[in-house]
């Protein structure tokens, strides 16, 4: 698998996911960090639990990479999501995105995290203070129609 | 033989992560039924499914070795 | 000075601008890191030289930090700008803003690196192979009519 | 006595980072017209001007003990 896209147990470090796309080339980085946030609304999370169904994760995470690298000139990404039991406060996600302007990089960092909730295959087990759930909504607050990635997002692997 | 994964809530539904079958030349949702249903798996129509590491429609049929998983809606990030 | 915002003449540590918006309220980091270009079109610069007003410059990136947190509910941000000589791919200026949501940690890290090309008293000088020049377009490629800050934005601090 | 700093291409063409003045009473138009001039300093309508810090418009007034910065369109990030 690509050094750029990966699934971990450890801690991640952000530095490391940064330092694959620094290059002379470019002058922006834009990186999104997901973190274990403690309230939902009133509702307090204690810990999360992720699992992945890691070798098919880490291809998708490649895929998503290359779909900005075929919309946004010139780019480099990195993904690196971590499983397991994390606790409040602690990174799930960095997505990293090297580009010669700043524009296409903030575009580009936001596409992939919409993209990673929508066909990566990482799932997270809430520990709320009251009981456990599997979370389920692919983009959180937004509904969508669409459950099923289209034809054409399944076969562009 | 075919290979059957699941994860998160299907895994504890199932209560394996992985089981082997005999389903070469069935289709993907004869798959869904039979061995969904088994485990009284609702909202079956959520659930995609992956052959060999790669999103596949319900009419895809099996071939003897496949590596199917089914997929419950991502929530990853 | 507000410790989430400084100038430096040393290599910045981008983990120390992440630490200090991480907080248990937060799910969403954005960061924005701005690194020194080899090339711009075909004119290739050999190091760049940073200048600024310090303490100056770090009120009015604290005045952006407080215009985020007017704009975007509960966020948290960090920005820090590397001044004296940054070779390339050396960091010139990391912003990180934490959000509940990650919408707005994305909103709010474009919206400052746009008001630090706008009002924050730092100068970067060019050193090319061909000679040196000090950069003058605040925005980039963006040419803008407004080169004096409104009332309101010089007011606001 | 009233400070004037100096940055970037105008440092240069001044040749100093600071000089002191006795501009009391004076608004920032005439402190641009009288010691940006001085210095061939063209453009002076692109340079901006902040007193103690903050940014302040052309007729704004000099007191003694202020800090006049010239600042000339930024480019930081």
């Amino acid at each position: 698998m690509d050094k750029n896209y990966w699934i971990t147990t450890d801690p991640i470090d952000v530095q490391a996911a940064i330092n694959q796309v620094v290059r002379p080339e470019a002058g922006a980085i834009s990186t999104f960090i997901g973190t274990v946030r403690e309230f939902t609304k009133d509702k307090r999370t204690l810990y999360l639990e992720y699992q992945a169904y890691a070798s098919m994760a880490e291809k998708k995470m490649l895929q998503i990479g290359t779909e900005i690298e075929a919309k946004w000139k010139d780019t480099q990404t990195a993904i690196v999501h971590r499983i397991g039991r994390l606790d409040i406060s602690d990174v799930a996600v960095v997505i990293a995105v090297s580009t010669p302007h700043r524009n296409d990089a903030f575009e580009a960092s936001r596409y992939a995290i919409e993209r990673i909730k929508e066909i990566v295959p990482i799932w997270k087990k809430e520990h709320w203070e009251d009981g456990t759930s599997w979370i389920g909504d692919q983009k959180e607050q937004i509904s969508y129609e669409k459950k099923i990635p289209s034809k054409e997002e399944m076969n562009n692997g | 033989m075919v290979d059957l994964l699941f994860f998160a809530e299907l895994q504890e539904s199932v209560g394996k992560e992985k089981i082997s079958v005999e389903a070469a030349g069935m289709t993907v949702q004869e798959l869904k039924n039979t061995y969904l249903r088994k485990y009284d798996i609702q909202n079956t129509e959520n659930v995609m499914v992956a052959i060999n590491e790669e999103y596949v429609t319900d009419n895809s049929i099996l071939v003897d070795g496949d590596v199917v998983a089914f997929i419950p809606p991502v929530s990853g990030g």
